[in-house]
């Protein structure tokens, strides 16, 4: 089931959106679009501003300029939380983890669960066993070896570190994931669960936003490809159309926007 | 271990002055038989530290407690508690408040050592105009303000009384500033004072060691001569300067007297269970290399002999 | 990772305790009377006003903060509580509630400095410990306030268990360090105070509302000090404004004895208790062995890097 | 990335120079006696022995450490420089060099233990604290050491430039932070300072020798303190035991203000020479002004917050 | 040029090494051969202890049994800096960067040069042109558009900060280079670089050993295949003979090492 037609409903959408960092433009206009029950893949070269674009769509950083529509109501998110309020989870490429709580306390954090009852209500009691029987059911779908749920993530390989991120954001999203290069430290194996897993997500009806330098993992679960360049969007290409070598070419600059049949845009 | 226990607890471990009360303390407890406990607070004023010294040496088995209270009404209701307890409680050097606060008390009247130096500055003066600079203890500190006070009230100034906290500031006072008791901030706090007022004539210093920070920064500015520095202590390196012309005039105190006092009194008690009472006033002697007119003092000859610290 | 951590050893959670019974089984041997029960209620008593501050002291540095103004803060509040009670003749209670409420603010204006403009919090306490010293002695004329309200100072008196008495206060303090414990083991939000401390970034970016669980740990700490504060004046009867001077540094002290890691993020609410009861056992134990008071100071000096290093020597033997 | 030091906001390195000169311009126009050669010569005599202590500092905090002793230290050097001298009759430029041999001796054992045992920086420091103080009062009797040789206390001399009195002291400590600039930005042990204290095992893992370079700092470190204690005995023309003890709090202060991060990695020593200006020009200025004491204290905490605060909202504003 | 037979000598090579941390054992008896010349992938499952091993041939940790040797000579490294001396140069996953400081001072960090003369030799003074000049120079090598070398690492993309950690590795090695994951966060632009690097490295005579999770990058450069495997060594393969999709199954534990032909074996 690959979903997503040109005309499913926008779900996330932004216009022109520009951040600076000093004398470094990381988004110099860039649009973006994502559309209902739909695998976006967003690739681009080292420095080409995608992890800039997918912080501005997730509250990370605010943009200078440029204007963020969700459900196509303009919408401001001055924090990540507003992003988090409004049903959006996103893996960030540096992690996001906090290296010296346990993996079941980073799975949670911010959405801890309360023991029913008194305990819970009135003394707002952690329900610590059950959130540690449910990190290990997220866990395990990911088929990390990881031995115990409660030991620090500094103690982690990096992939199994990546693992956690993936896992926390699949399990909570309500309305969009963001997934900022999850496969990059994976092993074949995992970062095949975690393609099996994004497709799963996409098929509850969420879609997902998938970042990765990873040509073969885009073209088996992308929908439609964004590509980044130089911070703006230089074409949003069909995988089922157009060849992975022509890909890399519009990615890099070899091929410009003109010249890609428009068969093969999407 | 029949051997009485007597602890004494001084204001801070540092200051030469309570060095000295522990010396002459430890001398009479060894030639008494006497055991004896030291504690100090941490800082001047840290009443907590005095009161939990306190506590731990009842603890040891103290039956006497000297103690200079660091604040005389913040100690009074703990060593009430000590003094339920049956312990003799003997206040050195300065007084609680109220007085009878513990059973006796050996010591000097910080006010009226004030006064002397006050007496003496104003008829060396002799009429000149005053422009006073004082460089004091610390914010808050009951001694500081009882000198300090003491002073201007023995200069014929507009004064507070002996029991207050607060530090008056007449008109002659052209600069107020805060030494810690300690050289090197003295000699700051004289040196940002000339520069606030270069014609200062008159400076008091809360004890010895401001003071000769003081003339280091007066001499400095080529001023050593013209300006008349007075103090309170009377260590025996204060009198040396005092014979050495740095210093005018100090007013001179007895902390081995009043330790000895202190440990015989303690060791009186465990024999016989008799408490002294009252004040005793141990005394305090205007030093001053030149005398004046109208004004009693003791040349340095008499001040090195009853000096305490290293002579 | 966060590699800077990783030079702060991390004490481990039982490390303060070995360290605290080796100093007792130590000051056992040298005096009998050391583990009588009156003894340890005693040192119980003379820890708690710095315990208390202590609990905020750690809240503060579990989020790599540091407050300066702990002490100055709980003097500012005797004050107040004690000059409300005696001057203005509020009941007792209310005036409390005055003194608690102002140190409080000090914690909301040290947290608002610190969340809003962004000040480091050593700074901003710097600023707020001269801010509260000033004002203290001014309000106070630096007079200590006597003859205050029996009730005042209820938490002083001692209660008899088992021939051993205990102090209220020592059971409030008590009290306070286990709901603070439960609060940062057990609650959401006491697992965010590590969190933020550990990687604030990483915690801002799951969606934690980062600042305002900053500006609530300070608030909170501001609270605690206030309630240092109820205890200082019970313990010593009178509100002294010249209280509070060397207690920065002893909490700050018992926090780190205590196995919390300044950098943030690390560390058992728990250890600061016995990081005060190390501190507070070494003072006792040294005068019930006659060491006179330079010496205990050297002793002091020797034994806090020698408790701390048989600690780390221990974990690495074992690793 | 190390979100930890996020947190603290990089004071920029002009920061605080321009909350000296704000500092300045206001204190000139409250007194026409500020703004002369001899105050402001002045100003710089009263903060050398602060300053010189401050490049110890700097250094420790630039490795993510801090050091508590630095002042008794100091102290205790200046009490060995001046007894020796006076009692044991060694000749001046011998008895100065053994004072800096023991302060130089206390930095090699707070630096032993931090890299050895990998204790933590503040135990340790508070540690030789604490010994430190105690061997002062211990050796010195408590007792102030008095007339010295006049060779120990040259660098308390002046000289006269353009009408302006300077002092020798001074001229050695601008010389000292040049040198320690110059060394921290232009050589490669300088930038491995830096490296250590910004991420000691990406550093560790380049094949730098962390624990060496850590080692020599805190030797340095109490070179320096030793130092500080030779400009504190030509200062004062005394050995004092009782110096140095608000030195640490001074010190380390100078350091922050100075926009050295505490976590380490981050700053500029020159900053640090700026921050304890800023402390001593406040000490002066509010004297110029009359200010008393308390309302001293309460505006000097207020000028901290606002200096470090303007800087803050200006960065902010600029980007 | 594809150097490296079986018969080319041992440069590093170890035996049984043994890892635990507390309770994990990271590696579990685990050998290891680098021949001269050659490039030598080491590929497994996350966890599978790979960066517990190069982290023992680097000397960043200290295994707990085996033994190392280093052209057939036992060799004890008790810290980076014996590896470093013995002209081992390591890329490590987490980077090992020093995040405040800049691109040229990552680059040169404890091997700064001095400026020639008094000002160097007196002095001690560093040579900071120079070292800007060749930083721009190394970095040009790699094609990634970083602007300036002055800014601090921290401000850089995730690949970006990945090319610093490459660049200095290649430049320094005078005997072996170790890479973890060198290629993870780059581009494909970036990452074809940096395999190209790797292969210039090789060609100047220093043996290679490459981490990676890329299969298409691992067997597109290595002349050998370690497979690492619960903390031990499952098996070295040859590419040129087994398939990519029999690699996997070895590390996956899917083909046992028995049943691999004894051609594929290298
Ligand atoms: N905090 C920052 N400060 C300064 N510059 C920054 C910062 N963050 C990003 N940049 C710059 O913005 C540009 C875009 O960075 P970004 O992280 O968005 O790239 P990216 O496409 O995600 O790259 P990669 O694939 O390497 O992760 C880069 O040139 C980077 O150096
Ligand atoms: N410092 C540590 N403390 C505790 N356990 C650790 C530590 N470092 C690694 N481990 C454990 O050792 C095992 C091997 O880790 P290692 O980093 O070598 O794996 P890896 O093969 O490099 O994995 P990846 O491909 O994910 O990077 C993992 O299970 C990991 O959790
Ligand atoms: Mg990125
Ligand atoms: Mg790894």
């Amino acid at each position: 089931m690959t979903a997503s037609s040109n005309t499913a409903p926008l779900v996330l959408q932004a216009k022109g959106l520009v951040k600076r960092y000093g004398q470094v433009t990381a988004l110099d206009g860039a649009d973006f679009e994502l559309r209902a029950g739909e695998i976006l893949a967003v690739i681009g070269d080292n420095g080409a501003g995608k992890s800039s674009l997918i912080k501005a769509l997730s509250g990370a950083v605010v943009p200078d300029e440029g204007e963020i529509l969700l459900d196509g109501q303009p919408i401001h998110f001055r924090s990540p939380i507003d992003a988090r309020r409004a049903g959006i989870e996103t893996v960030y490429q540096d992690l996001a983890v906090a290296p010296a709580m346990t993996i079941a306390e980073n799975l949670f954090l911010g959405r801890e669960l309360r023991r029913p009852g008194f305990m819970g209500n009135v003394l707002r009691m952690l329900d610590k066993k059950e959130m540690l029987a449910q990190s290990i059911a997220r866990m395990n779908d990911l088929k990390v070896g990881i031995r115990s749920m409660t030991q620090p993530v500094e103690t982690l390989s990096g992939g199994q570190r990546q693992c956690v991120a993936v896992a926390r954001a699949a399990a909570f999203a309500q309305h969009v994931v963001i997934m900022d290069e999850p496969t990059a430290a994976l092993g074949v194996k995992e970062g095949n669960m975690v393609l099996e897993l994004i497709r799963r997500v996409r098929d509850k009806g969420l879609p997902v936003v998938l970042i990765s330098h990873n040509m073969p993992h885009v073209f088996e679960v992308a929908d439609r490809i964004h590509v980044a360049r130089l911070g703006k969007r230089a074409a949003v290409l069909n995988p089922k159309k157009i060849s992975m070598s022509d890909t890399v070419a519009v990615m890099t600059g070899a091929m410009r926007a003109e010249d890609i049949p428009a068969d093969c845009l999407a | 271990a029949g051997e009485p226990v007597i602890g004494l607890i001084t204001k801070t471990e540092t200051n030469p002055f309570f060095v000295k009360m522990k010396e002459g303390a430890a001398e009479a407890a060894k030639a008494k038989g006497a055991k004896l406990l030291t504690g100090a607070g941490k800082a001047d004023g840290d009443n907590a530290g005095q009161v939990t010294a306190m506590e731990n040496m009842i603890a040891a088995g103290a039956k006497t407690i000297l103690i200079t209270p660091s604040d005389s009404k913040a100690i009074v209701p703990a060593i009430k508690k000590a003094r339920d307890k049956g312990v003799l409680v003997i206040a050195l050097d300065s007084p609680t408040d109220p007085v009878d606060g513990t059973d006796a008390l050996f010591a000097t009247d910080n006010y009226k050592a004030g006064v002397l130096i006050g007496q003496y500055a104003k008829a060396t003066m002799a009429g000149k105009p005053a422009k006073i600079a004082t460089l004091d203890l610390l914010p808050g500190h009951p001694v500081g303000a009882q000198r300090h006070n003491g002073f201007l009230q023995g200069y014929g100034l507009q004064s507070l009384d002996a029991k207050s906290n607060e530090l008056a500031k007449p008109a002659e006072v052209v600069c107020m500033a805060d030494s810690f008791g300690d050289q090197a901030k003295g000699q700051t706090a004289m040196e940002n004072c000339l520069q606030k007022n270069p014609d200062i004539n008159v400076v008091y210093t809360i004890n010895e060691p401001a003071a000769a920070g003081a003339y280091n920064a007066l001499k400095k500015a080529g001023k050593d001569k013209s300006v008349l520095i007075v103090s309170v202590d009377g260590g025996c390196q204060g009198i040396k300067d005092t014979a050495a012309g740095k210093i005018a005039a100090t007013s001179q105190q007895y902390p081995l007297k009043m330790a000895a006092m202190g440990v015989d009194a303690g060791v009186e008690y465990a024999k016989s269970g008799k408490k002294p009472s009252g004040y005793t006033d141990t005394g305090v002697t205007l030093i001053a290399a030149k005398a004046v007119a109208g004004v009693d003092s003791k040349d340095t000859t008499v001040g090195t002999q009853l000096c305490w610290g290293k002579k | 990772m966060n590699a800077l951590k990783d030079k702060l050893p991390p004490l481990g959670t039982l490390g303060p305790v070995i360290a605290l019974l080796m100093a007792c089984a130590f000051f056992a041997t040298q005096s009998d009377r050391f583990l009588t029960g009156q003894n340890l209620s005693l040192v119980l008593q003379q820890v708690m006003v710095v315990g208390v501050i202590a609990i905020g002291q750690t809240l503060i540095i579990l989020t790599a903060g540091i407050d300066l103004s702990c002490g100055m803060v709980m003097a500012l509040g005797s004050v107040v509580m004690t000059k409300f009670a005696t001057e203005l003749g509020m009941p007792p209670a209310l005036a409390v509630l005055c003194g608690i409420a102002v140190t409080t603010l000090f914690g909301l204006a040290n947290g608002l400095l610190v969340t809003r403009i962004k000040l480091p919090p050593f700074i901003v306490t710097l600023g707020t410990l001269n801010i509260a010293f000033a004002i203290t002695q001014l309000y106070s004329q630096s007079q200590t306030i006597t003859d205050l309200p029996e009730l005042m100072t209820g938490l002083g008196n001692t209660f008899t268990i088992g021939g051993t008495e205990v102090a209220w206060g020592v059971v409030a303090m008590l009290g306070l360090y286990l709901v603070a414990w439960f609060a940062l083991r057990e609650t959401a939000r006491g697992r965010h105070v590590y969190a933020v401390g550990n990687s604030p970034e990483a915690t801002r970016l799951t969606g934690i509302p980062t600042q305002r669980i900053l500006l609530g740990v300070y608030v909170l700490a501001g609270f605690f000090y206030g309630i240092a504060a109820l205890l200082s004046v019970a313990r010593t009867g009178v509100g002294d404004p010249n209280a509070g001077q060397t207690e920065n540094l002893d909490a700050i002290t018992a926090v780190v004895l205590g196995g919390t890691s300044l950098f943030g993020g690390r560390g058992v609410i728990l250890g600061s208790l016995v990081g005060a009861l190390i501190v507070g056992v070494f003072r006792n134990g040294l005068t019930l062995m006659g060491v006179s008071s330079v010496y205990q100071i050297l002793v002091t000096g020797i034994l806090v890097i020698l408790a701390v290093a048989a600690d780390q020597l221990s974990h690495k033997a074992s690793r």
